[in-house]
């Protein structure tokens, strides 16, 4: 017996709790199925490109916060190592190894928050969520006492960092070493041995390594196919070659993998930050402003430059014509490319998986829309 | 088995009913009793034998005591603070914030002639309605006269307001925050229980040397030499 | 209860005028008046701790504070939101149905208080006593799914259409094994009545009955749109579903109507599975009260813990899961009623032993079958990609 | 990762597709408009180049013409090259290329960017619609002769 049915059409956002963000979507149901998919952004476009191209080459660092404001360091970071790429700049050793700090406890706080609003999507009413939350504040605590602000940093200048981290950064970020495995412990065994959490995740939205490949989608989804491409190890930039640490990688390209995948990235950051406070040395963050001026002119040409981003390839594009301020810049925003399959994972699958999904995919509306 | 992760759930949850607080409250919290006695540094009998008042309001539940918000010495602020003894008007605050923010009108002065001194402010605003308090002004600062501020309670009903001219920026409070400012924080300076109303022992006020200089951008935590 | 005040009255009565003419209906009906107002207005009392207690454990369980500003402890709250609900504007969308959408939230409310009238609170504590009362509950229950499809077909709402339909489904599936869960017991009480089987339950019937105690539980927290079961107002995907566009007194009868339905079916269940009134030493309402905040502190622990299910699961897990256990338990049941007729003391204990050891696995072996392959939690290195499989052209030609 | 050097790629490029490859240099090739895809399908096609992954694509406006880059990666030989190619001269109005999206999905948004921000047509895209702005946004906000006048970036109505 079959039930003759119409397709409904629903709106579903700008506002709407879950869609991390002013995004929007329309969405055609068959009953619970969904037959398609349509992304709308653009809501908080501020044209961040263009106004790039009115500043100098380090007040473009505080537009690199706005981009992503759940992982500001690793937007600095891709920035940073553009500039420093197109006016060759020598990095002092200091200030690259607290920039690779920074930018790791961010990846962290990065990855906490996906969980967590994964987890929230999900419909566990906030607790996941607040134990997240809680190992983030310690992280954003750590970035105020590094660079005075929790969300925006503007931590990195061309050359290294602004400033030394003070005292204090080094006594709780040695405690946040050593009480941050016990948080993740208790995260996982409220989260991934759940039943309900696995039968709603597993085989859901399933994504093969060719069609990942293929529509350029990159970061934590690639590695839950089975491909274990990271930019940290495959393309090295900054120190990543002198640290020691492991690419987790799932084949099932799940929204199951995705969560686990993120939770065994957040240990493996740890344990990158933990060797990085091994391997740095007393010395200078930043070069003196005679070799690094305030004001840069790099030279007349282009490079692109990317990094591996909490979201996956975080590309910065720099065209310069010899000014104070850039030609042409560039995001090449994960956010937004991880955005291109969303109709082809959501096809098939129930109300249900849609809003899973999509924090599964993890973005950022700041970075989509730029 | 089935059933055994959600049980594990509940025992992590329920082993989280009996931990601490981990949220702040903000701008004030409840108290109890002897949470009373210990923001005003006494024994719960004293409070009992001399606020019995105060000791009912905190056994039923009501009473509050002011928080304030745990910030580190870099907290990058509202309040800018400015000193016009260390201020020499060369704009370079206004030339390098992002927004364009920082207005500056100058006249020559006519006095002490020497170089970096015979300009007189007659203008110095920022408006912080629009700042995004990314510290590149005092960054900029060749002589340490702007800081960045330590507070954040400047919410207005008017965006006029909102604008810090010259007389507000002389006359407010100094708290000047150490973001880029080393010479604080070689002090172990806290915002909070230092005075810097004096705007010599805000900074550096002879000419420093190359030497001096050159540590402004160095480590001093594991600094050897 | 009903001829205790009965009593009181007529002898007040007496006192004032004598021989009036319909003296015993105006008595009826002013006894039953004051029930109600008694029953109603404690049951108010419960909803508005129940949401203060909730927010405040969510609190808790998550490592807040939770509500504490209003009153000691943050007790104020819910009267606080209670009082700000009524001064609210309301909203009546354009397009809305304007009677159905009116009628709705009442349609939800009162049947809550309805289920109330037959719960013994104790004893001899209770305002009626029908003798098809266990019946009865089963039956005004299913009202709701009606109140909530009103709601969400008069406010011409896409949204709210969606969370609708969610909700019957769920109730038709869950009013079966809900209702079969209880067969058990009736068999065993060979009684219908709510105050014969609080009387008859000695020992808790959730010892002698777990499989029905079981389903009944995930069956009334379906039916009351609890956590793991709350997806008509799930509120990641529906925003807040049949509600979207209530607003005021109205969208504040529909929240006091699920918090009255929690403490209704906290209550049902523990006047069937937890002995309602019976213990010792304290009067009936006590331990009524202590087991009903009980089984509301599971309810909410439950609501911190776990994330919510699939519609699809939902339906599954009532149709193929559920269903199928109250089956068996009616199979065991009846068999072991047959076999121990007599109605001695250790009957019950009988009873209860053939129900673990026979009907009990069933609930293993069924929530094994339902239970997806297992996910390998290790890091698998089995690469699907090529990936540096081949070597750049340039590379070669250098070498 | 290695990068390749432009002028090998563009020795190589030209002996498969001869007058393809307009100029060369350390860094990039500079590819005729009309060949760019022809080219791009042999790069990602033919083993010893492979490029799988196309990492970012993105214009840029020179005043007198418009460039748009390609930065290309590979997967499975682990190298990255950047192909860019100049169309636009003489401030066309509607400059236009081949869409490089039946080669790669993820050029998908990346070229309706492009579209929305700096006014090139590219033919053969599926749904080439504006993707940040509005429709009815007037002008391509990138382009360095865009006037930012506070009247014309009202919405005049959300269409869509």
């Amino acid at each position: 017996m079959s039930i003759k049915s119409e397709p409904i059409t629903i709106n579903l956002g700008p506002q709407h709790p879950s869609t991390h963000g002013v995004f929007r979507m329309r969405v055609t149901f068959d009953g619970e199925t969904i037959i398609d998919v349509e992304p709308i952004f653009g809501y908080l476009h501020r044209g961040s490109e263009k106004l790039a191209e009115e500043r100098t080459y380090t007040q473009v660092v505080t537009l690199t916060d706005r981009m992503d404001y759940v992982s500001s360091m690793l937007n600095n970071q891709g920035y940073i190592l553009a500039v420093e790429k197109l006016t060759n700049i020598q990095p002092e050793p200091r200030g690259v190894w607290l920039r690779m700090i920074a930018s790791e406890l961010q990846r962290i706080a990065s990855h906490l928050v996906a969980i967590g609003f994964l987890i929230q999507d999900l419909g566990a009413w906030g607790t996941p969520l607040t134990y997240s939350m809680r190992e983030r504040e310690k992280i954003l605590q750590m970035f105020e006492m590094l660079c005075g602000a929790r969300i925006t940093n503007s931590y990195m200048r061309p050359g290294g960092v602004f400033m030394d981290a003070p005292q204090q950064f080094w006594d709780s970020l040695s405690s946040f070493i050593d009480e941050f495995p016990a948080a993740v412990d208790e995260l996982e065994r409220l989260l991934t041995s759940n039943e309900i959490i696995f039968s709603r995740t597993k085989g859901v939205a399933i994504l093969t390594p060719e069609q990942a490949i293929n529509a350029s989608i990159t970061g934590p989804i690639l590695r839950s196919t089975g491909v274990p491409w990271d930019l940290r190890k495959n393309d090295p930039y900054d120190y990543y070659e002198k640290v020691d640490f492991d690419i987790p990688v799932h084949d099932a390209g799940d929204n199951y993998s995705r969560y686990l995948l993120r939770v065994q990235e957040m240990r493996e950051s740890l344990k990158i930050v933990k060797q990085c406070v091994d391997f740095i040395e007393p010395g200078p963050v930043r070069p003196h402003h005679d070799q690094v001026p305030f004001l840069l002119r790099p030279p007349k040409g282009d490079c692109y430059v990317a990094i591996e981003g909490s979201k996956g390839e975080l590309g910065f594009y720099l065209v310069s014509d010899g000014s104070i301020s850039p030609y042409r810049w560039h995001v090449r925003s994960s956010s937004l490319i991880n955005l291109t399959l969303l109709r082809e994972m959501l096809v098939g699958t129930l109300f249900g998986d849609l809003f899973v999904t999509f924090g599964g995919i993890d973005i950022n509306m700041g970075e989509v829309d730029r | 088995m089935i059933g055994f992760g959600l049980i594990k759930g509940l025992s992590v949850t329920f082993r989280n009913l009996f931990s601490p607080v981990f949220t702040v409250q903000y701008p004030d919290k409840r108290v109890g009793v002897f949470g009373l006695a210990k923001s005003k540094n006494k024994s719960v009998f004293e409070l009992i034998k001399n606020e019995p008042k105060q000791f009912l309001f905190a056994f039923i539940g009501l009473a509050k005591v002011k928080v304030k918000v745990e910030q580190f010495p870099r907290f990058r602020g509202n309040e800018f603070v400015w000193y016009d003894d260390r201020c020499t008007a060369c704009a370079s605050c206004a030339k390098y914030c992002p927004l364009g923010i920082i207005e500056i009108v100058t006249h020559a002065s006519g006095e002490n002639l020497q170089a970096g001194e015979n300009y007189a402010i007659d203008k110095f605003d920022i408006d912080t309605g629009r700042c995004m308090f990314c510290g590149l002004c005092v960054e900029a600062c060749p002589y340490d006269a702007l800081h960045m501020g330590t507070d954040f309670e400047r919410g207005n009903y008017h965006r006029a307001k909102l604008v810090l001219n010259k007389e507000t920026l002389i006359s407010q409070d100094k708290n000047p925050s150490s973001w880029f400012r080393p010479q604080f924080e070689e002090k172990e300076y806290n915002p909070w229980d230092s005075d810097l109303s004096d705007y010599k022992d805000a900074g550096r006020h002879e000419k420093p040397s190359y030497e001096k200089i050159k540590q402004r951008w160095v480590n001093k935590r594991k600094f050897n030499g | 209860m009903f001829e205790f005040i009965y009593n009181i009255l007529d002898f007040l009565f007496d006192l004032v005028i004598k021989d009036i003419k319909f003296e015993s209906y105006i008595l009826t009906g002013l006894t039953g008046i004051i029930i109600a107002f008694a029953v109603i207005n404690g049951v108010l009392g419960g909803v508005l701790a129940l949401i203060w207690g909730e927010r405040r454990l969510l609190g808790r369980f998550q490592q807040r504070t939770g509500p504490n500003r209003w009153g000691p402890q943050g007790i104020l709250t819910s009267t606080a939101d209670a009082v700000k609900v009524m001064f609210k504007e309301d909203i009546v969308p354009e397009e809305a149905d304007r009677y159905i959408f009116n009628v709705a939230p009442l349609l939800l409310v009162i049947p809550v208080f309805i289920i109330f009238s037959v719960i013994p609170f104790g004893i001899s504590l209770y305002a009626v006593d029908i003798n098809v009362s266990a019946l009865f509950i089963l039956a005004i229950t299913s009202i709701s799914g009606l109140s909530i499809i009103c709601a969400a077909w008069a406010s011409a709402n896409r949204i709210a259409i969606f969370s609708a339909l969610r909700s019957v489904a769920m109730l038709i599936s869950y009013e079966i094994p809900v209702g079969l869960s209880l067969v058990g017991i009736l068999l065993i009480c060979e009684s219908m009545s709510v105050m014969d089987i609080v009387i008859y339950q000695k020992i808790p019937f959730i010892l002698i009955q777990p499989v029905a105690a079981i389903v009944f539980f995930l069956g009334s927290l379906a039916e009351i749109n609890r956590t793991p079961f709350d997806l008509t107002e799930a509120e990641s995907e529906l925003a807040a579903g049949y509600q979207n566009d209530y607003s005021g007194m109205k969208w504040g009868l529909f929240y006091l109507g699920e918090f009255a339905a929690a403490i209704a079916a906290a209550t049902v269940f523990s006047t069937l599975f937890l002995g309602g009134p019976n213990g010792p030493v304290l009067p009936g309402i006590f331990w009524l009260t202590i087991k009903v905040v009980g089984v509301l502190f599971f309810i909410i622990w439950i609501r911190a813990s776990w994330p919510r299910f699939r519609i699809d699961q939902v339906l599954n897990l009532a149709w193929k899961g559920l269903f199928e256990l109250t089956l068996v338990n009616i199979i065991v049941t009846s068999i072991s009623v047959i076999i121990w007729t007599d109605a001695d003391s250790n009957r019950l204990i009988f009873i209860g032993l053939a129900n673990w050891i026979f009907a009990f696995p069933f609930v293993l072996l069924i929530f094994k079958m339902l239970k997806t392959s297992n996910y390998k939690n290790e890091n698998k290195k089995s690469i699907s990609y090529p990936i540096g499989s081949d070597n750049p052209k340039f590379i070669k030609e250098k070498i | 990762m290695n990068e390749w050097n432009g002028k090998i790629l563009a020795d190589e490029i030209n002996t498969h597709i001869p007058n393809s490859v307009v100029s060369s240099d350390k860094d990039s090739v500079n590819v005729e408009k009309e060949k760019i895809y022809e080219v791009l399908k042999f790069l990602k096609e033919t083993s010893g180049f492979s490029f799988d992954l196309l990492s970012s694509v993105t214009a840029v406006d020179y005043i007198d013409h418009f460039e748009v880059v390609y930065h290309l990666k590979s997967l499975i030989t682990l190298s990255k090259a950047t192909i860019k190619t100049k169309l636009g001269f003489g401030r066309e109005d509607q400059p236009e290329i081949d869409s490089v999206y039946s080669l790669w999905k993820g050029a998908d948004f990346q070229e309706r960017e492009i579209f929305d921000l700096m006014g090139i047509y590219f033919t053969n895209h599926p749904n080439l619609k504006r993707i940040l702005l509005w429709d009815g946004f007037p002008g391509h906000p990138l382009r360095k002769d865009f006037v930012t006048n506070s009247q014309s970036i009202i919405p005049s109505e959300d269409l869509s």
